[in-house]
């Protein structure tokens, strides 16, 4: 199904408009195969993305999340990826402590002319998530 | 209805898994120093020497429940219109409150003028109480803010209990008060509890003479319409208020809820879940305006729905008994029986207090 | 037992744009014999639920002397308010209705009655109003003074039409301020009020509107020496449960939903000042 | 709620790898959705008509299409929809081919992945809510930062469509890099022949206000309205009264002050007027070597000005231009020597870059167009060219091409030829680079006509010997190690963009990349936009480019601000932030974070305080929005809520 | 330190302020309760001993606009500098008295020590012996072994900002390095163990919000989401998916703005180490951005700012 053996996993991707979903347009148009476990949601600048978006997407049901923004200095709204960059980074960080593998969230750049990198983004990200299996984090969900 | 029954102590939990065998159980469980009614289990740690931190109130009256669900569905042919499935989520089963303290069991005879015995019953409400026998617990000793006596009642109060429960030297003794106690005590494990009655009522007793009450006069308070109505009043006692839920949420008495709906694309849920008259949302309008604007006006009807609203609805009876736990577990210690101690009319006898904390 | 959280599924007839942000509802039961058995009295209100979003509370404008439908009118302004606004003729909602009290129509038979409306407070009014031209033998001279900000803004353009053409209707009109192609009145509807100057013998007058206009009726009324028990006017709270329980719409010991949302100045008097 | 999906077939580019039928199935189930249908071009007209016809038919009122990416299409349909009589922002696109159709194989997957994100924008265009555009007034100005060529050209034309241009300066004289060379490519004009009447033009234009040597000192406002702070630098010459006589430069005691002009080739006077053909034509004291600033005494030049022009105690000055839209031409710098130690790192005077050589070429150059080479005046008669000296480095950390050295190089080696006929000129080369109409004919001309040798390799040190200077390198042709003992090196230096680059896009909420060149909106198709609109580029600050690149985008860049201009009003983009003011609780964390400056505080009537979004000024990157703690303030169309019931959508149903 | 300093202090404050902010007995022996004074005869209900636990600096946010004065312990005081730091209050409306405090009680932990008996007398001695008498019994314990667990690693027992400093300065003699030492701890133990302490501790939360509004930095309040509609972040159903995300809600915007006051620990009913999780966040920033909440007025909170290097912050490997 998803390319790789086993059943799909729930995999949300959270890319700027700028450059990572475009970076996702350039590698479709490369036509560089990918995994099909990942559903992008399109927001104009990593800068939007509260880690709560994170949180609540994995509390809900998602097995891994990975956000994509411009890289820095690159950014379409100047500053916004550098906000991200120290949010998200905090996230990452308190993730194991609640005892949430880190591997399940990830955030990267990736510009618009990045094709291969994206393709080797979601090719990555989708093996590790994986080989780390569903994550089921409240029990009743 | 004086069959006295006893228990031994090591029985109690033999006693428990059997009972556990027709009824959902819920006991006093103590984890990380927190007591709270819990399910049931063999290696439960029942804690029966201090109050619970929350009442029981969360087996009839649950922190969220679902009241209804709608399911959608569309004909292939005509997609644009859609279907409603509306379904009553009512299944109740029969349980059983073991060790409420009486102040706790009482809590449910406030609820029970309004969600039971009113002439648009709550069927949900109604549903678990009446599937539920509660088996009070006379308080072995007084906790810090308790001051059920002031409102008319003891520690040992019967009201609201199926069985009241006291323990004495070996085990419990145990006092069917209605029929669905009897009911209960039914057991093997049940002997004779006649010859403990003195020991049970001399305990009572002491526990009740220790409880101390907070009010400058005897009787039922009688708060003074015009202080009642001073701001002024309210924003000095009030201000360290921090407008938190701990006081209602923790309330044997607190009954108010929230409606609101969950969408999930093909199917929505309407839940009731717990509310707070001291949330400032409670009363939000859509408009942005709120009659209740600030955390003074907040309190104001708090107190004033416990000791002047309902009392006026219900004959008198007062929507507090006196647990204490507001007052315990304020993080800034608002004390809410000297907030009423300051409104109460100074001029005018009070009236004696009924056993129900209704006026004589 | 019966669930009074149990909505009646109910199917829009009908959907009106009164306003540019108010829609008139008419709905009526998928359950027909319960249309038909339905019964309701002027004032009483009913939830609306649009499933997944919520229920909001609204008055039925309808009189129950035309049951064909009911009519419930709803101003943009919230989460399930601009849900209802997003809904078309024959979608689904949920009706939990009658709720409340309602107007004493009874008591006011054989008197002079003044309607007092602002804006979508017309609507509680309507249904008295309808069911009174219903009733028309019932009641001495009906006055009705009504203003809106705009005329745009001016609900139940019909109904004022229809009654600003019958003899036995003393519609007077305003809006706030001058506006291109209206020849009636401007001024605030308190001030209009003090204008007309109703004469308060054998007069029941029965307002509605935003709070601000609410209280300078209240207040002009009682210079024109209205007595409270003369004065009748329609509260909205925040509601939930609609049955007295929930706790949020108290004012003192009365529930708006229940024991409301009609009171007299004379009632309102007797309760704590927290409106 | 009634909404109308389409899945568009993309001929097979989609309906190849997803069953777009079972997509329309799946979709047409869910509650809300009146209408799903495929079609096999979505985006064609007939399309398009197909959506107008069914939001007739079907009183559709919010319409997703899944398709190609919303880059491509999303303006289209919003067209579409809004024709249809609904608000644009009522529309939603899903990406099922650039994400899924063109990337997966696997039908099975691509069609429940399809579904997914179908459902995502069906779940998201039901919590959309229509926007509406305000529009204000245009204030039809333009301010033109840089007066180099680039910068010159947009603000003449700017100026001849009628526009009122203030145009700034940095250095005393507009002209830029283009005034300092001698000959231009491939045509070998005399570069300030063609230049100069260009630069009167700009002087006398009435519509022309220019600020020499002067920096931007503050930006505010938005596109259509911005307040400039502009800084004149001190001259300490009252140029209202300096006629450009040039007593002064020639009385100048100091003579020792390092000439900006023609890159320190040789010292010029600390009072002096940068080249005979400079507009402004006015002289200008340098304080770090003027003797009555170093040394507290001297004002000779106070005492020769015919017109007491001098004024020591000339401050900075602050003056406030307001514009409506700003072109950037702001050019590029050089490596500087120093970066290259292998080639002598500046240690060398025979060392030279090859700007200094433009100005020892030059008729009004201090060799007065002697090839004289710096150590002793000698003429040279054996000199390399060594190209690439940084560029395409990445070890120094410039991985690019700088675009022209390639061509000056070969310029630079004819004209040597001409003026020393005896001369040999080598040139160092790794690739020749001459795209250009004419370029590459120029550079055979070199090797062909004027007898340059070409040698394809590195250099890898440069020592002296003697009065030589010893070129060694390898000749990758031949697999040779080459050492060429040479009077006179030319190091084709590379362009790096201005020091303070970073420091002006910052100001101009503009972005700029690695080494400091400003990025366009669109590598292809928006050239010389910014993503801050009502911000052009123009010329090398976007990153290298010869004369005539320049020139067509300083004409571009006013063309697009003239365009802009052509209205009295603009619209604003509604999809911006809005503050909902009962939620609001004034921490004003916004205002901290916005990239943008957008967000003020505001009082309210009841004395509250909350913050207040300047919709013009707002780009919508939506940082506000994930920064408020208590979700007041939203992004519009991209609100939480929007959001989340994308995420709710696939993860809880 | 005698009380009696500091009601003089607050007798000459209250000619400048419109109400100043102490503490005054409780229901109980153990407890105190935060005192408003707005009038000179209220000054003698003050009392300063070691059942002052509440950071009364809370209060100033919601008192913006009026001229107040308050009195804080060190702890307490971080709260005024990160007010100073997002420009919450103004300082020149606000009067600080400051307490160097060597460690007060925690209730929970005093409650414990005795067996969970009703205290009917409480009495603190200078060296740090607390003396407490139940119905059962009298016992002697030691302040440090029923203190909170920030007193046990207190860095900062003088304010660090005050206008009046009523008794001596204080020095901490807690290791730096002891602060997080339960952070590091717990983050030893597995992501199994881990996971399952939050479900277990989370379980129990009501939804009451005593952590949300006894926390100072919490300065949403009445406009917070996890009880709006718009935007609709959260549920009113009281699984653990959202109690775990309401907590997480409140630990993400306490994200290096934490203070550690601890108040929403103390506050919570339920025994829920609500404070926890924002400790292990303020680890984070100190090791990130070698940035400490509340000490330095001038300090920008780092989730609101950048920098275009990050020196700290590499590049993430996928998995």
């Amino acid at each position: 199904m998803s390319g790789l053996e086993n059943k799909e996993m729930k995999i949300v991707g959270f890319l700027c408009n700028w450059c990572s979903y475009g970076g996702a347009d350039t590698a479709g148009v490369s036509r560089f195969k990918q995994p099909t476990d990942l559903r992008i949601i399109r927001v104009p600048c990593s800068g939007r993305v509260n880690p709560l978006f994170v949180v609540k997407a994995l509390l809900n049901g998602a097995d891994g999340v990975l956000v994509s923004g411009c890289h820095p200095r690159d950014c379409h709204y100047s500053d916004g990826n550098f906000y991200a960059r120290r949010r998200l980074e905090m996230l990452k960080r308190l993730l194991p402590f609640l005892g949430i593998d880190h591997r399940r969230f990830h955030y990267t750049w990736v510009s618009a002319s990045e094709g291969a990198r994206w393709q080797q983004v979601v090719k990555d990200f989708t093996e590790v998530i994986h080989k780390l299996g569903p994550l089921n984090l409240t029990r009743e969900a | 209805m004086t069959e006295l029954g006893f228990l031994k102590k090591e029985n109690l939990v033999e006693f428990l898994k059997e009972l556990a065998t027709k009824s959902v159980v819920y006991v006093p469980v103590a984890d990380d120093d927190v007591v709270a009614f819990k399910l049931f289990q063999e290696n439960s740690t029942i804690c029966l020497d201090r109050p619970a931190n929350i009442p029981p109130k969360t087996v009839i009256f649950p922190q969220y429940e679902t009241l209804l669900t709608f399911t959608f569905s569309k004909k292939e042919e005509q997609p644009d219109k859609i279907d409603v499935k509306i379904q009553e989520k009512m299944d109740f089963k029969d349980t059983v409150i073991f060790a409420a303290r009486p102040c706790d069991a009482k809590g449910f005879t406030v609820y029970d003028r309004v969600y039971k015995d009113s002439d648009i019953p709550d069927p949900y409400y109604v549903g678990r109480r009446e599937k539920t026998v509660i088996i009070g617990f006379s308080c072995p000793n007084v906790s810090p803010g308790c001051f059920c006596t002031a409102v008319g009642s003891t520690p040992s109060d019967k009201e609201g209990s199926d069985i009241l429960m006291t323990e004495v030297s070996g085990g419990f003794v145990l006092e069917p008060v209605t029929e669905k106690g009897k009911a209960v005590i039914q057991s093997k494990f049940i002997e004779d509890g006649s010859k403990y009655l003195e020991e049970a009522q001399k305990k009572q007793e002491d526990v009740k003479n220790k409880v101390k009450n907070p009010f400058k006069k005897a009787g039922k308070p009688q708060i003074s319409q015009e202080k009642f109505n001073d701001d002024s009043f309210w924003e000095l006692a009030l201000s360290k208020c921090l407008s938190c839920g701990a006081c209602t949420f923790l309330c044997p008495t607190c009954y108010c809820f929230n409606i609101t709906d969950e969408n999930k694309i093909w199917e929505a849920e309407r839940l009731r879940s717990w509310d707070a008259c001291m949330f400032p949302h409670f009363t939000l309008e859509a408009s942005g305006h709120n009659p209740r604007p600030t955390k003074f006006h907040r309190f104001k009807n708090r107190v004033g729905h416990k000791f002047l609203y309902y009392p006026e609805k219900y004959n008198g009876v007062l929507a507090c008994c006196g647990c204490g736990r507001c007052i315990r577990y304020c993080p800034v210690s608002v004390d809410i029986s000297k907030v009423v101690d300051e409104l109460s009319d100074t001029n005018s006898e009070n009236k004696t207090l009924t056993s129900n904390g209704g006026e004589a | 037992m019966k669930n009074p959280y149990l909505p009646e599924l109910a199917t829009i007839t009908k959907i009106i744009e009164e306003t540019p942000n108010i829609k008139s509802f008419q709905v009526v039961f998928n359950d027909h014999e319960k249309m038909k058995t339905f019964k309701f009295e002027p004032g009483q209100v009913g939830q609306l639920s649009v499933f997944g979003v919520g229920e909001s509370t609204f008055v039925i404008n309808s009189p129950p002397t035309r049951m064909e439908y009911l009519q419930f009118s709803v101003m943009k302004v919230g989460e399930v308010t601009t849900a209802l606004h997003e809904l078309h003729e024959g979608d689904q909602i949920g009706v939990r209705a009658p709720l409340g009290n309602w107007f004493p129509y009874e008591e006011m038979k054989g008197k002079n009655i003044l309607f007092i409306g602002g804006g979508i407070g017309l609507a509680p009014l309507r249904t008295l109003i309808l069911f009174m031209l219903d009733n028309r033998k019932d009641y001495e001279d009906i006055t009705i003074i009504y203003g809106a900000r705009t005329p745009p803004d001016l609900c139940y353009k019909d109904d004022l039409k229809e009654w600003e053409s019958r003899p036995d209707v003393n519609l007077i009109l305003t809006v706030d301020n001058e506006y291109p192609g209206w020849d009636k009145r401007t001024g605030f509807v308190p001030t209009v009020l003090n204008e007309v100057a109703p004469k308060p013998d054998n007069t029941i007058a029965i307002t509605c509107g935003p709070p601000i206009m609410i209280k300078f009726v209240l207040q002009n009324l009682v210079k024109l020496n209205f007595k409270d028990d003369q004065i009748i006017t329609t509260l909205e709270k925040r509601m939930k449960c609609g049955i007295g329980i929930c706790g949020r719409c108290n004012i003192g010991s009365k529930y708006v939903c229940k024991d409301g949302p009609v009171f007299s100045l004379a009632q309102l008097k007797d309760l704590p000042p927290d409106l | 709620m009634r909404v109308g999906v389409f899945i568009c077939h993309c001929g097979n580019n989609i309906a190849g790898t997803v069953d777009v039928k079972a997509v329309a199935e799946a979709i047409r189930k869910i509650p809300g959705v009146a209408y799903a249908t495929t079609y096999m071009y979505t985006c064609s007209e007939p399309g398009q008509d197909e959506i107008k016809q069914a939001i007739k038919d079907h009183n559709l009122n919010r319409i997703v299409v899944a398709a190609c990416s919303p880059r491509m299409h999303e303006l289209t349909f919003r067209k579409t929809v809004e024709k249809a009589g609904l608000n644009r922002y009522y529309f939603e696109m899903a990406n099922i081919r650039e994400h899924i159709s063109w990337i997966g194989e696997d039908k099975e997957a691509n069609t429940k992945k399809a579904i997914d994100v179908v459902k995502m924008a069906v779940a998201k265009v039901m919590q959309d809510r229509p926007l509406y555009s305000s529009s204000f007034r245009i204030n039809k100005r333009v301010l033109v930062i840089g007066g180099g060529v680039a910068g010159m050209q947009a603000a003449l034309d700017c100026a001849d469509g009628g526009l009122e241009v203030v145009l700034v300066e940095k250095s005393p004289s507009i002209g830029g890099m283009m005034s300092r060379l001698d000959k231009t490519f491939p045509t070998i004009d005399c570069s300030i022949c063609i230049l100069g009447p260009k630069m009167v033009d700009v002087a006398q234009h009435d519509k022309i206000k220019l600020y020499a040597y002067s920096e931007i000192d503050e930006i505010k406002g938005y596109v259509g309205n911005y307040q400039i702070k502009i800084r004149k630098k001190a001259t300490y010459v009252d140029w209202t009264k300096c006629t450009g006589c040039g007593a002064c430069m020639e009385k100048c005691p100091s003579r020792n002050a390092y000439d900006y002009f023609n890159f320190g080739v040789a010292p010029t006077k600390a009072i002096n007027i940068p080249f005979p053909q400079a507009i402004p034509k006015k002289a200008k004291i340098d304080p770090n070597y003027c003797r009555h600033f170093t040394k507290g005494k001297c004002g000779v030049c106070a005492k020769i000005c015919p017109t007491k022009a001098i004024n020591y105690e000339m401050q900075d000055e602050i003056v406030t231009e307001e514009v409506g839209a700003i072109i950037v031409a702001t050019g590029y710098s050089l490596l500087d020597l120093e970066k290259l130690p292998e080639y002598g790192g500046g240690r060398y005077p025979d060392v030279i870059s090859g700007i200094q050589y433009e100005r020892l070429l030059n008729a009004s150059g201090p060799t007065a167009g002697h090839i004289l080479r710096p150590s002793d005046h000698i003429e040279p008669k054996t000199i390399v060219f060594v190209s690439c000296a940084g560029s395409r480095d990445k070890s120094i950390g410039i991985p690019y091409c700088s675009n022209f050295c390639c061509m000056y190089i070969a310029k630079q080696a004819i004209l040597t030829k001409d003026h020393i006929p005896d001369s040999q000129s080598y040139v160092f080369y790794m690739d020749i680079r001459s795209p250009g109409k004419g370029y590459d004919e120029f550079t055979r001309r070199a090797q062909e006509d004027y007898g340059v040798k070409y040698i394809r390799g590195r250099v890898s040190r440069i020592y002296p010997k003697g009065k030589k200077m010893v070129v060694k390198g390898v000749d990758t042709l031949l697999g040779s190690q080459v050492e060429i003992e040479a009077d006179l090196v030319v190091l084709g230096t590379a362009v790096l963009s201005n020091p303070d680059a970073a420091h002006l896009a910052e100001k101009l909420h503009i972005s700029y990349d690695t080494f400091g060149f400003y990025v366009e909106s669109h590598p292809k198709l928006r050239p010389v936009e910014t993503n801050t609109s009502g911000v052009f580029l123009a010329g090398a600050c976007q990153g290298p480019k010869d004369i005539p690149a320049s020139v067509g985008q300083g004409s571009a860049a006013a063309s697009k601000v003239l365009a802009l201009f052509s209205k009295d009003m603009l619209e604003s983009d509604p999809a911006v932030a809005k503050v909902d003011i009962n939620k609001c609780i004034g921490c004003l964390k916004c205002v901290r974070t916005c990239p943008f400056q957008a967000i003020k505080d505001k009082e309210l009537r009841d004395g509250r305080i909350v913050a207040d979004v300047i919709e013009t000024v707002c780009a919508g990157c939506g940082v506000c929005t994930s920064t408020c703690p208590c979700g007041a303030i939203q992004l519009q169309h991209f609100t939480d809520n929007q959001l989340l019931a994308e995420v709710n959508a696939l993860c809880l149903a | 330190m005698s009380v009696d300093k500091l009601k003089d202090a607050v007798k000459q404050i209250l000619n400048e302020v419109d109400i100043v902010i102490g503490y005054t007995e409780g229901f109980d022996k153990v407890h105190a309760t935060p005192l408003f004074i707005n009038t000179q005869d209220k000054v003698d209900q003050l009392i300063w001993d070691q059942r002052c636990v509440h950071n009364l600096a809370s209060y100033l946010p919601s008192l913006k606009r009026k001229k107040v004065g308050v009195i804080v312990k060190g702890c307490d005081s971080r709260t005024i500098v990160q007010y100073i730091q997002e420009g919450l209050i103004n300082r020149e409306n606000v009067k600080i008295i400051g307490l160097p405090c060597s460690g007060v009680i925690s209730l929970k932990k005093l409650l414990k020590a005795v067996d969970f008996a009703n205290i009917d007398d409480i009495t603190f001695e200078d060296n740090g012996n607390v003396n407490v008498k139940t119905e059962k019994e009298t016992k002697t314990l030691s302040l440090m072994d029923i203190a909170p667990d920030k007193c046990k690693t207190c860095q900062y027992p003088t304010p660090l900002i005050y206008d009046i400093l009523i008794g001596d300065p204080i020095k901490s003699d807690k290791p730096k390095e002891s602060v997080y030492e339960d952070i590091i701890e717990f983050d030893k133990k597995s992501l199994e163990e881990k996971l399952a302490y939050w479900q277990k501790v989370f379980d129990r939360c009501i939804r009451c919000y005593a952590c949300r509004n006894a926390c100072p930095m919490c300065v949403c309040q009445d406009s917070c989401i996890a009880e709006s509609r718009e935007p609709h972040w959260i549920s009113q159903r009281a699984t653990l998916t959202e109690k775990f995300m309401f907590h997480l809600i409140h630990t993400v915007h306490l994200a290096g703005r934490c203070v550690e006051c601890g108040e929403c620990e103390r506050a919570c009913p339920m025994g829920i180490p609500v404070n926890t999780l924002k400790r292990k966040i303020n680890l984070e920033m100190k090791e990130l951005f070698d940035y400490v909440p509340g000490v330095n007025p001038d300090d920008k909170p780092p989730m609101y700012t950048f920098n275009v290097d990050e020196l700290k912050i590499k590049e993430h490997k996928i998995g």
